[in-house]
């Protein structure tokens, strides 16, 4: 349990929410894999903190990476659901213009 | 470093000789003793859970002048019991148009989330499993499994019924989350800690040192806490989830049997846990209304005795509440949530943060005293 | 021999772990002692003896969500509030108290501006934004 | 002398405040907090002021700096040391640069609190106005490449939206989106060239570089086959290409105009496009030892003649003027090519001072008659004779006459192209540089004085009705009579200040600027003897002063340094004397070119004898008015040619992998037929249809198209696909 | 030991979570898989000495963004929703159908490798560390670098999620069509 294990756990999770995002075409699916890749980063950034420099700015810092991914989700779902109002579909695909 | 249980009972000699028994080996020690008290401990809130059951119906009955369960045992007080029998022997019935995997998951999820918060949970200064040093934000965060929990219930097993429940009543736990939250806050601002022990340590001795008497406002926190706790376990008068009169059952119209069990069983739990926590955060916890130098293990079992009582007694004003108070309307619910408890909560938290400031923390009974 | 550090976590573990065997060994029990007649008729969603009309997983009312919205704002700042809160009292001792005092109260003044807004705009009461989003209902 | 924290940090700060002051609480302010953005610019004036008082009339010929840094980040782990250090760096450049930048920003300033007086705009113009004051400041300030980088973007981002400030105007939009786009494309280089020092040198401070540079750090260091120094050194000149208009990219800076004329004025003629000529100098020992000079040199004359050819027959006198700015920028690039470093420094000095004060008449020409057609203009010389002065102070200047600041800046940076080209036993074929050298100074002349003669002399041909109005915003005022100007310190009095600045001797010394007709007893060429190229040696293990700290280098006091005027060739000079014949023929030679062009113009639009350009021929005349169809060219061929089938291409794979097969299971019989059908539709209708109907817009939003086929999935896989591929090149 | 069973038991989940919510086909079963992802991401702070992040994590994730998802999905259309033009242009199912899987699993295998070639590059600079208690409390000195250090970020985050709440309230809420 060095500091490679836990780099690569994050690793693994950073590619598979890359998966998600790619292969999915669900614009809710897709932002779960956004929350996984979020996650994967707060998880480096402790595991730093533990391991390289030995304080807790690691720690501040992956806490302000959640209260982001709240800000992102929130934001995010806001506009998924408008999305929806208007078109009736949140297929990714169907978002290919900046207006109504 | 987390004060544990282990850590506690490591100062007793009879812990060296239990450690000679595992061979010096701690970790299996530790693990054997924790396994025994989670078992105590499970078994005893469920009893509590399932006595909830009939004590709710004899209260019920005493306030509507009726009799009440009397057949099973003495006074009925067995009635819980073969109510579980009852649960168990149940057929199951899942509807077929049901999600299968959440349809199993919902009730396991209500239980993982109640059964967590035992682990902080302070019987006594020594008998608590974990003292963590985020006791108290551990609760909560762990506590709000218990809502999706019921959004999946209500959301699993496909019915119209069971959807609106279970709406409902995630929509209500979230909302009254905040000014429970936030009230826990500001108790936390006095006592300049999260954990239990630091709490408990801070209103040691007689009544006036119970943080409900600190200073006003953590007055005020205090039934703000209590009726957040009210709306967030779905007791009346804000059962709405479960409301008989307009859904029939609420989130749990489809479950039978035994799943039907857990959930009823985590809810009782967490009615216990609830009052537990404001005992222990607003009404001194197990503490001795004396100080004492020595600590034994019968004084430890007195404070678990005293903390009982504490909650007990607000258990019995939970029931009493929802005997008493007709039950809210969906909009008067959100809005006294949202208009009320949180304003008055965040009120409050500036208070005490104000009152910490300009009397340096000290409570009114310091004051008065002039105590230095 | 566990570091202290993670003394306290063994207990949650267990317990988590009891809950789980106290499910799985509950639904063995009701497997083996229940009657099992499913019928067709039995395992229809209840609807008060009507016949179910469709299916309740339908898109629902848009009020939730903003609800949901709320919490979850108040509930990452109360996160943020919580070590500030722990050392509040520590500070003060220090004599820092009206620094931290400046600090705590800008922030919660920001919280309650946003509650604020949400109660203007009429997001906190529930009739309202119903009547207005009966349309949206799919 | 002492220097802290404090007595630096206002010249960058206080226009900073004030801009924050007027984004946020403008409206409220009297007059839109106009007055609050003048007073920060001044107060940074001052001290940029007190600074260059220390460093030219303290000390001459010291090669005194300072230099102070912070780390910013570090990301050391290991062996391996990975800092980002922030800091000031100023020597002798960067004081007078301070010095012009803020001076002249500040007479701009107070310009168009008229200018702009009753505009909707006014509230807006003043938020980004010190905006980009303050980051052109911090450009200056920066000592190293990365918070260079900043204050470009944050420049670039201000200059688009001055631009496109009256964006009720498609038109100004579009050429606020397409200056931003341009720009980008030098940018990207400039990213480039900047992560491949730091790759090697692990800074990209300029000092860490000019050390790695003395010790060699550079040699066998290649990148894609090409050695590092060449690389880096020529992504860095590209980037300044971008900023600075030059031959390729030089297509947004005449449509740029279309923002107010005082932003005009700041961004697009003294100090933004100033930018990257001072990059370069900056980077001179880089683009030395990457050998890029004679590339430099060539893009410089090449953009120096073609914009001089395209404003012989503008009409618009913003559009001439713009013209003229790309083309005195082709100069200074010209200087940094061959090698007269302190003449190309002298000649952005000169420049911004004479180009800002042009910007600024015409500003007031504009703003008092309404009208922007030269030739609906002309006689206005009796309304408007202030401005007439100031302008035709400046024409002179620019137009190379003697005695006047642009006659000794072009004209050294000429004579040292004369020696590059013909003397210094070149590649014969750079012998291109000085002859378009020379052609364009004609040129310029020649237009400067066809603009001076149809606006201010010659009859009024100003119709009373103007039914169409370019470039301000105005309001349309209809029957609008020219009001006699009055001497007012806020119009007409910063043109003046300016206009006296055009003198020659200001900056030579010397009358001239050549070596007869001193002015002082004493020769006193400062320019020349503070600003040189930097020597590379004396950064070796130079000792860093973190900040806050007062410096703590003896102030050392040369005897003031005589200046002997055979080293007016900077570089290393191996024969003085065929130095000092190029510097005589060029003079001489310009000399008379100059007085023929302006003879020319004389004869063509004052006593009509000659009959105009566009009579003699009119085929290149059509050609120049179209600019040399280079948009065309961008438009027609690149794109509806080149990229519109990429763009197809593009597309076709994109929805041959996402959805062509979307729905299994078909019949196989009947699959050829669908996926004829499908691709017809996809391609013809989709990609054609849909994605090809802004191909008649302009070019960048087409720029954009091609890789935009609306699905953000695709774009992330792209974008995925090169982070990895960095990440493999990456030899951590 | 403990820890380590800890960390092993915590890994397993999360990456097993993770997956499930890469392969399941109903989105409401992926938002459930997403939440015991990042319940084993808490254990793995946890197994970090990082308490107050792990709890953190299950506070605001578990509490709030799972369950905000949870109503989002329900709001768009439950778990299977229709594409209005599914035939129109053949868009790919919602979830995705094994050319899409394709091209993902393709750039995260090449990316994998990449990364995996970085990380082993660095690993030898740091040994492997024995579990003790480098961090007594946590939740003190976080507090303490929130109102020393990153007192700004604290103040700004505030104003973040103020910003959030507004945006989201506008978009989200129900309007008159």
């Amino acid at each position: 349990m060095s500091l490679t294990s836990y780099l690569l756990i994050s690793l693994v999770l950073f590619v598979i929410g890359l998966v998600v995002m790619i292969s999915r075409k669900n614009i809710v699916a897709i932002l779960l894999g956004i929350e996984l890749i979020l996650n994967a980063a707060a998880l480096n950034f402790v595991a730093y903190s533990r391991f390289v420099t030995n304080n807790l700015d690691g720690h501040v810092f992956s806490l302000f990476i959640i209260v982001v991914a709240a800000a992102e989700a929130a934001v995010g779902l806001a506009i998924v659901i408008r999305f929806f109002q208007i078109k009736e579909t949140i297929h990714i695909d169907e978002a290919t213009q900046l207006r109504n | 470093m987390n004060q544990t249980l282990v850590s506690y009972l490591s100062q007793y000699e009879f812990f060296d000789v239990l450690l000679s028994l595992f061979g010096k080996n701690e970790g299996l020690l530790a693990f054997t003793i924790y396994l025994v008290f989670a078992g105590i401990i499970v078994g005893l809130c469920a009893t509590i859970g399932g006595l909830g059951t009939y004590a709710e119906r004899k209260i019920s009955a005493d306030i509507q002048q009726r009799i009440g369960p009397n057949r099973v045992g003495p006074y009925g007080i067995l009635q819980f019991l073969a109510d579980g029998v009852k649960m168990i022997t149940k057929e199951d019935i899942m509807p077929f148009t049901a999600d299968k995997f959440l349809f199993y998951l919902a009730p396991m999820l209500a239980l993982i989330g109640v059964f967590s918060t035992l682990a902080v949970l302070p019987w006594s200064n020594g008998f608590i499993m974990a003292d963590l040093n985020v006791g108290i934000f551990y609760l909560i965060a762990i506590s709000s499994l218990v809502g999706v929990s019921v959004f999946l219930g209500g959301y699993a097993s496909n019915s119209k019924w069971s959807m609106l429940g279970g709406l409902r009543g995630a929509s209500q736990i979230i909302s009254y989350e905040i000014p429970v939250t936030i009230s826990i806050l500001s108790i936390t601002l006095l006592a300049g800690g999260m954990s239990f022990g630091t709490i408990l340590g801070q209103q040691e001795g007689a009544p006036v040192h119970w943080f409900l008497f600190h200073n006003p406002f953590a007055f005020i926190a205090f039934f703000v806490y209590f009726v957040g706790a009210l709306a967030e376990t779905n007791r009346a008068p804000f059962d709405l989830p479960e409301a008989e009169s307009e859904l029939v059952s609420g989130y749990h119209t489809e479950y039978t049997g035994m799943r039907f069990g857990f959930f009823a069983l985590a809810e009782y739990i967490e009615v216990f846990v609830v009052c537990g926590v404001g005992s222990a955060l607003f009404l001194g916890g197990g503490n001795l209304p004396f100080s004492t130098t020595f600590d034994i293990i019968p004084l430890q079992l007195v404070q678990v005795v005293i903390f009982m009582t504490k909650t007990l007694l607000l258990y019995y004003v939970v029931i009493w509440v929802r005997w008493t108070f007709p039950r809210l309307r969906v909009d008067q619910l959100m809005s006294i949530c949202w208009k009320y408890l949180t304003p008055i909560a965040i009120f409050n938290l500036v208070g005490n943060a104000v009152w910490v400031v300009v009397f340096h923390g000290k409570s009114i009974a310091e004051l008065l005293s002039g105590g230095h | 021999m566990i570091p202290a550090q993670f003394d306290g976590l063994m207990p949650i573990v267990i317990l988590m772990g009891i809950a789980i065997l106290l499910f799985v060994g509950g639904h063995f029990l009701s497997v083996v002692l229940s009657p099992k007649k499913p019928s067709h008729l039995k395992q229809t969603p209840y609807e008060c003896g009507e016949q179910p009309v469709g299916s309740a997983w339908s898109a629902f009312n848009v009020r939730f969500y903003v609800v949901g919205l709320i919490f979850i704002i108040f509930d990452v700042e109360s996160v943020l509030m919580f070590p500030v809160a722990a050392i509040f009292r520590e500070l003060n001792d220090m004599g820092e108290g009206a620094y931290a005092l400046i600090i705590f109260l800008s922030f919660i003044s920001v919280l309650l501006e946003g509650i604020a807004y949400c109660w203007k705009k009429g997001d906190l009461d529930w009739v309202k934004s119903f009547q207005v989003s009966v349309k949206n209902n799919k | 002398m002492e220097y802290t924290v404090g007595s630096i940090a206002p010249i960058f700060l206080a226009p900073v405040i004030a801009f924050v002051i007027n984004a946020f609480f403008g409206r409220k302010l009297p007059r839109q907090g106009d007055w609050l953005a003048t007073l920060s610019i001044f107060i940074s004036f001052i001290f940029s002021a007190r600074i260059f008082g220390d460093f030219v009339f303290g000390k001459f010929a010291t090669d005194y700096f300072i230099h102070k840094t912070f780390t910013w980040f570090d990301l050391s782990y290991g062996s391996n040391i990975w800092k980002v250090d922030m800091g000031v760096y100023i020597d002798n450049m960067a004081a007078i640069m301070l010095l012009m930048v803020s001076g002249v920003a500040f007479l701009i300033h107070l310009f168009s609190t008229w200018y702009m007086d009753h505009d909707e705009k006014h509230g807006r113009f003043f938020v980004f106005l010190p905006l980009f004051t303050s980051a052109m400041l911090g450009l200056v300030l920066s000592d190293n490449l990365f918070s260079l980088f900043i204050f470009w973007e944050v420049m670039g981002f201000c200059s688009y939206s001055l631009i496109g400030i009256y964006n009720k105007k498609e038109k100004a939009g579009d050429a606020s989106l397409k200056a931003f786009m341009t720009t980008r494309v030098g940018d990207v280089f400039l990213l480039l060239g900047m992560v491949a020092i730091w790759m090697v040198i692990g800074s990209v401070s300029y000092v860490d570089i000019y050390a790695a540079i003395a010790e060699g750090k550079f040699a066998g260091q290649t990148v894609i086959g090409i050695s590092l120094a060449t690389f880096s050194g020529l992504c860095i000149f590209l980037g300044g290409m971008g900023k600075s208009a030059q031959f390729p990219l030089h297509v947004w800076l005449p449509d740029a105009m279309m923002g107010p004329t005082p932003g005009s004025a700041l961004i697009h003629a003294a100090t933004m496009v100033a930018a990257g000529v001072y990059l370069s100098l900056r980077m001179y020992p880089l683009m030395v030892l990457g050998d890029l000079t004679w590339f430099i040199a060539v893009t410089g004359a090449i953009t120096a003649f073609i914009a001089a050819t395209i404003a012989l027959v503008q009409t618009d006198i913003k559009a001439v003027l713009a013209f003229s700015t790309i083309s005195q920028l082709g100069y200074m690039m010209i200087g940094v090519g061959v090698g007269s470093y302190n003449a190309a420094f002298m000649h952005l000095i000169t420049h911004a001072i004479f180009k800002a004060c042009l910007f600024l008449s015409a500003g007031s020409v504009i703003h008092s008659i309404h009208e922007q057609e030269m030739p609906k203009m002309g006689g206005l010389r009796k309304y408007l004779p202030y401005t007439h002065f100031a302008m035709m102070c400046c024409t002179l200047a620019i137009a190379g006459i003697p005695f006047f600041s642009g006659f000794v800046s072009k004209d050294r940076i000429l004579g040292d192209a004369l020696y590059y080209g013909f003397m210094s036993g070149q590649n014969p074929l750079l012998a291109i540089v000085p002859i378009l050298g020379f052609a364009g100074a004609g040129l310029t002349a020649f237009y400067m004085f066809r603009m001076m003669f149809l606006t201010f002399y010659g009859e009024n041909r100003m119709s009373h009705h103007h039914d169409d109005h370019h470039g301000h915003g105005h309001d349309d005022h209809h029957g609008h009579e020219i009001h006699h100007e009055h001497l007012s310190p806020r119009q007409n009095v910063p043109l003046l200040i300016l206009s006296v600045f055009t003198l020659g001797f200001w900056f030579a010394g010397t009358l001239t600027g050549q070596s007869f007709g001193k002015v002082f007893g004493e020769k006193t060429e400062w320019f020349k003897i503070l600003v040189e190229a930097p020597k590379v040696e004396k950064f070796v293990n130079q000792s860093r002063e973190q900040f806050g700290t007062t410096d703590t280098k003896p102030s050392v006091e040369l005897p003031k340094a005589i200046y002997e005027h055979q080293t007016g060739y900077a570089g290393p000079n191996p024969d003085d004397h065929k130095i000092h014949t190029a510097h005589t023929i060029g003079a001489i030679a310009s000399i008379i070119i100059a007085f023929s062009g302006v003879f020319l113009a004389f004869l063509m639009y004052i006593k009509k004898s000659v009959k105009p350009l566009a009579d003699i021929f009119p085929a290149y005349t059509e050609t120049l008015k179209n600019r040399y169809y280079f948009d065309n060219l961008y438009v027609d061929v690149i794109i509806k040619k080149g990229l519109l089938t990429l763009n197809q291409a593009l597309s076709r794979f994109d929805m041959g992998v996402y959805d062509r097969f979307a729905v299994d299971g078909w019949a196989t019989v009947n699959r050829w037929a669908f996926k004829a059908s499908k691709w017809f539709d996809n391609v013809v209708v989709d990609a054609i249809g849909v994605d090809g109907t802004g191909v008649a817009v302009n070019l960048f939003n087409l720029v954009l198209r091609i890789v935009q086929s609306g699905k953000i999935q695709f774009y992330f896989v792209i974008l995925i696909t090169v982070l990895a591929s960095y990440i493999w090149t990456l030899n951590i | 030991m403990f820890v380590q069973l800890l960390f092993l038991l915590s890994a397993s989940l999360t990456i097993g979570c993770a997956i499930a919510v890469a392969v399941t086909k109903n989105i409401m079963h992926s938002c459930i898989f997403l939440l015991g992802s990042l319940i084993g991401i808490a254990g793995l702070y946890a197994t970090l000495g990082a308490d107050f992040v792990a709890v953190t994590q299950i506070m605001v994730y578990v509490g709030g963004i799972v369950i905000l998802m949870l109503f989002a999905v329900m709001l768009t259309g439950g778990k299977d929703f229709v594409s209005r033009a599914q035939n129109l242009l053949g868009l790919a199912p919602s979830m995705g159908n094994k050319w899409t899987y394709g091209v993902g699993l393709s750039v995260g295998l090449v990316f994998l490798l990449t990364n995996v070639k970085l990380i082993l590059s660095i690993s030898e600079y740091f040994p492997e560390k024995k579990f003790g208690n480098e961090f007594p409390s946590t939740v003190t000195q976080i507090g303490h670098l929130l109102v020393k250090d990153h007192v700004l970020a604290f103040e700004l985050s505030s104003v973040l999620l103020l910003g959030a709440l507004v945006g989201a309230a506008i978009i989200a809420r129900p309007r008159k069509q």
